[in-house]
């Protein structure tokens, strides 16, 4: 996961004027296809810094822009797609004092001079940014438009004509950006804010060993591999006969680090390690007289018993640095399996997208002496539309973000006495 | 190097070590156990010897004989560190800090900018995150501020992943003693005036990967100032966002059925009728006395009569249970006690924490090279 | 309930510069005592319009403040009392550019030239506005405090010793805030928003018939007789003897009105009619002979009978234009009995200070046909501050507000295939 | 005087009566029922005369033998108004609405001020609550929306309530055309630029009591004008609040127990062992006949041909129905089926809203008088 260069075969974000996404996977001699945007070479980005911005050429080579630019040619400031401008029934905008009031509105289609198929020629000759400029200029009511209707219109015009784009590397919060349009309930509708907590609440960091329960596809775990730096341990428990962590993929990690990293473990090992069934081992004498490809297959075997053997007696000797859940299961009993797992003073944060389930889960740690202070949280990130004179929190959003129960494994002591109330 | 709790994980409390005492979900103090020491709280006297003999987590009980309280005593992370600061003391909140780490891609090996440093506590959580690999270069103006940061730094052992720097970098940009590059792709700015310090950038953030800035202000006004530089500055994709965190906790509600309500409801009149009863007795007794007609005695003595009964057998028991209670009216009822049905809900605190900073987030992608390196293809 | 002019014997809402308050009666020839802000006559203000502002003279006599100043000498903008400013651990206030860091912030009372008892001669002698001038004159440093800072303070000094107050007329929010700061658990945390949002759904308006189950004291039962202008009729369904609502006469509503328009009825009499007992009617020979008291007393209980009948006449014939319920009941059973009372097409409102009731109670509803589309509102109105240069929301306010499940009562039509389903 | 079922309630559906048709959550239309009429949707057609035998509140089949849809057939209100206007319309919603009534104490009988009117929708709300003895001047400087909405207000009756003028209260002031004096106590503005209409309306609030002012504006610098020309001109109290309002959605979630995924495991292993059994079976007579050792038979085959059986036992209903499937992987369950645990939960909303307006309030005593009257207190 190189993050300052882009690396041939490692997937990207590529972010349009359209502010639509792409996932794509950079194989080189490959020609990379983004929509209606056009399609460009792999090999002309990769070795690039991540972070620039490219122009498509009709030749599908790119052109980089000049830095201070961005996607659109104009101020990169956030503009609130939900609200109505001049164009639409909203009242009018305003800056400096001058009030421009829709009485004098009038529909867009009868004062644009250029017919559709002039737009059209234009597009095969022009670059975005010339036809961006052509429609404005036979736009006839344009100097009556407001400072911040201007900047609406021109706007939406480049993320029609506009063919560039920004090629990004993925971190979870893209791979949560691209889900949430995509898909959000694979991702139980997980938010930046709502992972970020849980990676500081369970003091994710490099060296610790963590146990995770993750129905996020992976999201979680890629969270959690971001903050070690390839050391310490994660085990994965998982309700299925092969973990689902597909979407680690996309985070461009060396295939080495998280096979070294990921212990998986399903919930019948898990409940029921005596149903494991033992290798049988067998003789040098035997082994020496098999295909290679049978060995092979016999020493993996042995091996992952082993790992199994190893995990089983860390479970059972609070070896673990904090614990993770975000799963559509019920969390009464996984957690009275886990916790004894965690050593003490580890922390513990459980991710659900409705809080229901978590205020269960709260009453039943609260009679449980063995966590500290259940607490669920909700946070939730408000964004914004700055464009100067028109300051105001975006009038939609997208529902989501869920509910973040933390706790801190603790060692009730028995010379404690039974009187001591919880506070 | 001196190892520290905060980037690595103990299990063993030992001597001088920092231990967290959690007395009370408000309550929670820094102590250094040492032996045959002493920690005094309102809950009772805590001996340092039995914490040294106890593993992170343990929940120690009192000394004292005469209150039979306890603690427990619990590993450092930067947030519960945060949480055993004094209330007053300007702290850059878990869910501001554990979003801004997150959006500003704060990983293990970044290098990152803070000013001003404040309490440190958001220091603490970033040198978590960047580990031994990474470095902070915080700045603070205030020099006892920046006196008291720097010394809880070095005690935590933190020094070699935070340097930290007593300046004004509105004044003088982001000065330093430590003679190393900076070279910066996170950017953490929490002052009055951003605008003055966003220029001075330039020469310390990374040369060779996207930078990206966090500006934390509390007003309005500061973040419309700090935008307009942005984008003087070239910062690209400006987004100004705000975090809010609601603590819930869990709660049991007494169900109350309006069945209940109505049985009460016939107690009470039984009873009354039963007053009313005995006083009609009386009345009667005393008008066969004086030989007066009857003919206001009540009408309907039968099914009174029966009903007073009924109250009768549940009286016999004590007099005040008599009375038909089915939640415990005038009675102290802990919440989820016995002998009665509850609800689980869940309530918000009842002080919420509303506002703390706008977040104005932008990145600026590295400078252009004349001459990019070129990876082969093949 | 004139809300022009101070009447005699009102209870008023006193506004003090501490931003306390205080509910008082104005009984005439009374002195009105309001803490350390002093005492005044009652009589010096009824008659006069709501909404002045007045300074206590040390003869208990009132002068009415220049109107354009209210409770505060300087400009009327709400400071957030919980922000800290420059004398506080905070960085420092920016106004114009001009920063004023607290590199330089000493503490006040180093600064402050004027001595404990000084202050206490002042207080004696001066009027409240000149011991805050003074006061400030005194302060060493005032003058390198930022224009925040400067305000801040000269507010604290006035919430000190300005003996200003402004009579307000009480009014339902009025009466939440003064038990905000009280009780608040008594009107179950209800705020102004959920109040409001209650009297819109419900559709409470002059001439309609009302059901209400009203555990909040009466201020539901208040907000509903602030809308009906005393036209139409709330029946109040209550658990005890009596009804409780108690707090509705600081409303100032005429005693007649009330009378007039609210009907009681508590769960015994609503659930099982038939335990009603039935009066025995008495001969006029019989009435003729009694004392008036007790005849008095048998013709309240004809007509109270009467009004019953009535009552149970109602309830069994859809009778009813409106459902709100604030109670802490359980909902269930209460709906059950009072949906057949309601009129088809009128509202239900329920309120309820957590959620997880109103999901249950939701979810009842959504299985009833008679109930269209039942859905739970969370209002909650977020204060700023407004002080020029310093925008930003209050940094910490009060929990409060609850939910507000809201349905329409419909009749399910019989020809209506049984297929069809909900939407 | 024209009735309004905006003031006053009615319980059965008269021909051209205003009668909200509930279709979905998302999709009420207003109609007028009158003789021999239909009203087609995608539900089905639905019969006017079946409506107008109806009393308010009934569920309406449709008439279409094909499509067995129904609608509700409701009584307005404002609130059931406003969500029948379409999305785009410019709408003070309900949340904003209900609290600006409550803070302004507008009540029945309350003079108010509006600008602009907009929709009418909130117009209509506080038509509702005024009633009969209340005015509201409304003002709209948009020639068609003002047309627009006093056609509206005139066919829902509420024309003797609502007087609405076409204007520009910024230039013009609140000049109207009714002849009688405004004397209002409330105020809204819903305009661009609230600062330009305020100083017009010392002329038309009233004289003898508080009035009291909302001004409704999207964005933060439109609400730092306003309340700089508010403090300006003498009002008080000034406060600036958002309203934010969640609607919640009822649900139930399917309980997954951990017991039933492990049952799940035990089941795809016995099948895999099964599969294995098999196949050495065969690879077993394979060598048979090829004379081969058998010693890679499967060492375990006793417990496995166990649990074959109980495989077996459960496939002997139907192939399918032999795996175990706790939870109805691959079928289409719907919420709360039987057969499945559920657990009751709540969730927003899919799409948020997250801002209106900020609303900014303030009051203004009524002027001083020179001669108050004086009530005598004995």
């Amino acid at each position: 996961m190189n993050e300052d260069i882009i690396q041939p075969n490692y997937y990207v974000l590529i972010r349009l004027p359209s502010l639509t996404l792409r996932v794509v996977q950079l194989i080189p001699h490959t020609t990379i296809h983004v929509g209606k945007f056009g399609a460009f070479y792999a090999d002309d980005i990769i070795g690039k810094p991540f972070g620039y911005t490219y122009e498509i050429r009709d030749d599908k080579h790119v052109d980089v822009i000049y830095s201070s630019e961005g996607l659109f040619a104009s101020s990169d400031v956030n503009i609130d797609k939900t609200e109505e401008d001049d164009e639409g029934d909203d009242e009018s905008a305003q800056d400096d004092g001058k009030i421009n009031t829709n009485e004098t509105t009038i529909d867009d289609t009868s004062v644009q001079k250029l017919s559709m198929k002039e737009i059209e020629d234009l597009k095969k000759t022009e670059k975005g940014e010339r036809i961006v400029e052509q429609v404005i200029k036979s736009h006839g009511a344009f100097d009556k438009k407001s400072i911040y209707s201007k900047a609406k219109y021109t706007r939406r015009k480049q993320q029609k004509f506009l063919r560039r784009f920004t090629p990004c590397s993925i971190g979870t919060s893209e791979l949560i950006e691209h889900f949430a349009l995509k898909d959000y309930h694979r991702i139980l509708e997980m938010t930046p804010e709502s992972l970020g907590l849980m990676m500081s609440l369970a003091n994710v960091h490099p060296g610790g060993n963590y146990i995770v329960v993750d129905d996020t596809g992976g999201l979680v775990t890629g969270a959690m591999l971001e903050r070690m730096d390839g050391e310490g341990t994660i085990l994965l428990i998982h309700e299925n006969e092969h973990p689902n962590f597909e979407i680690i993929k996309y985070l461009n990690f060396p295939e080495e680090m998280t096979n070294r990293m990921l212990k998986v473990m399903n919930l019948l090992q898990l409940y029921y390690p005596e149903e494991e069934e033992a290798v049988k081992k067998l003789s040098d004498e035997i082994l020496t007289g098999m295909k290679s490809s049978r060995r092979g297959q016999y020493y993996r075997r042995v091996a992952r018993e082993a790992e199994l053997t190893t995990i089983f007696d860390q479970l059972q000797n609070s070896f673990y640095d904090g614990l993770i859940l975000a799963t559509s299961l019920e969390t009464q009993s996984l957690l009275d399996k886990l916790i004894p797992a965690l050593a003490g003073s580890r922390q513990l944060a459980i991710y659900h997208a409705a809080k229901e389930p978590l205020v269960d889960t709260a009453h039943d740690l609260m009679a449980d002496l063995r966590v500290l202070a259940p607490t669920i949280l909700e946070t939730r990130v408000r964004k914004y539309q700055v464009f100067p004179g028109r300051t105001h929190p975006l009038m939609t959003s997208k529902a989501g973000g869920g509910f973040v129960l933390w706790g801190t494994r603790v060692v009730p002591s028995d010379d404690v006495r039974a009187g001591g109330k919880r506070r | 190097q001196q190892t520290s709790h905060f980037l690595e994980f103990s299990t063993v409390i030992k001597e001088n070590d920092l231990v967290l005492a959690w007395l009370t979900r408000d309550n929670t103090k820094p102590i250094r156990p040492i032996k045959d020491g002493a920690f005094h709280t309102r809950f009772g006297s805590f001996q340092h010897n039995t914490i040294l003999a106890s593993k992170y987590g343990t929940q120690i009980g009192s000394s004292s004989s005469t209150q039979a309280g306890f603690i427990h005593v619990l590993h450092p992370t930067p947030e519960l560190w945060s949480l055993s600061l004094p209330h007053r003391t300007q702290i850059v909140y878990t869910p501001d800090a554990s979003y801004i780490v997150q959006r500003l891609r704060i990983r293990p090996g970044t290098h990152v900018i803070e000013a001003g440093t404040g309490s440190a506590s958001f220091t603490h959580a970033m040198a978590r995150t960047v580990g031994v690999r990474g470095r902070i270069w915080t700045f603070e103006f205030h020099e006892q501020r920046f006196q008291l940061a720097a010394k809880e730094l070095e005690e935590h052992g933190l020094a070699s992943v935070v340097k930290a720097t007593h300046g004004d970098v509105c004044k003088n940009g982001f000065t330093h003693s430590c003679g190393d590059t900076l070279d910066a792709s996170a950017v953490f700015l929490d002052l009055p005036a951003p605008w003055e310090a966003i220029p001075h950038l330039t020469t310390v953030i990374s040369k060779s990967k996207i930078t990206r800035i966090c500006c934390f202000s509390p007003c309005m006004e500061q973040v419309q100032r700090t935008i307009e530089i942005l984008q003087k500055n070239g910062w690209l994709d400006i987004e100004m966002v705000e975090v809010s965190c609601k603590r819930w906790e869990a709660h049991k509600e007494m169900v109350r059925k309006p069945e209940d309500a109505i049985e009460r409801l016939r107690d009470i009149k039984r009873r009354r009728m039963d007053g009313l009863n005995k006083r009609n007795a009386r009345v009667d007794a005393e008008r066969a006395t004086l030989n007066l007609s009857a003919d206001n005695a009540d009408t309907d003595s039968a099914t009174d009569t029966d009903r007073g009964k009924f109250k009768k057998a549940n009286k016999s028991e004590s007099p005040s249970s008599a009375e038909f209670n089915p939640w415990g009216k005038g009675k102290r009822i802990h919440e989820g006690e016995e002998g009665y049905e509850w609800k689980n809900v869940s309530k918000v605190e009842a002080e919420l924490k509303t506002h703390t900073s706008y977040l104005t987030f932008a990145y600026l992608p590295p400078p252009m090279r004349v001459h990019e390196e070129t990876i082969n293809c093949d």
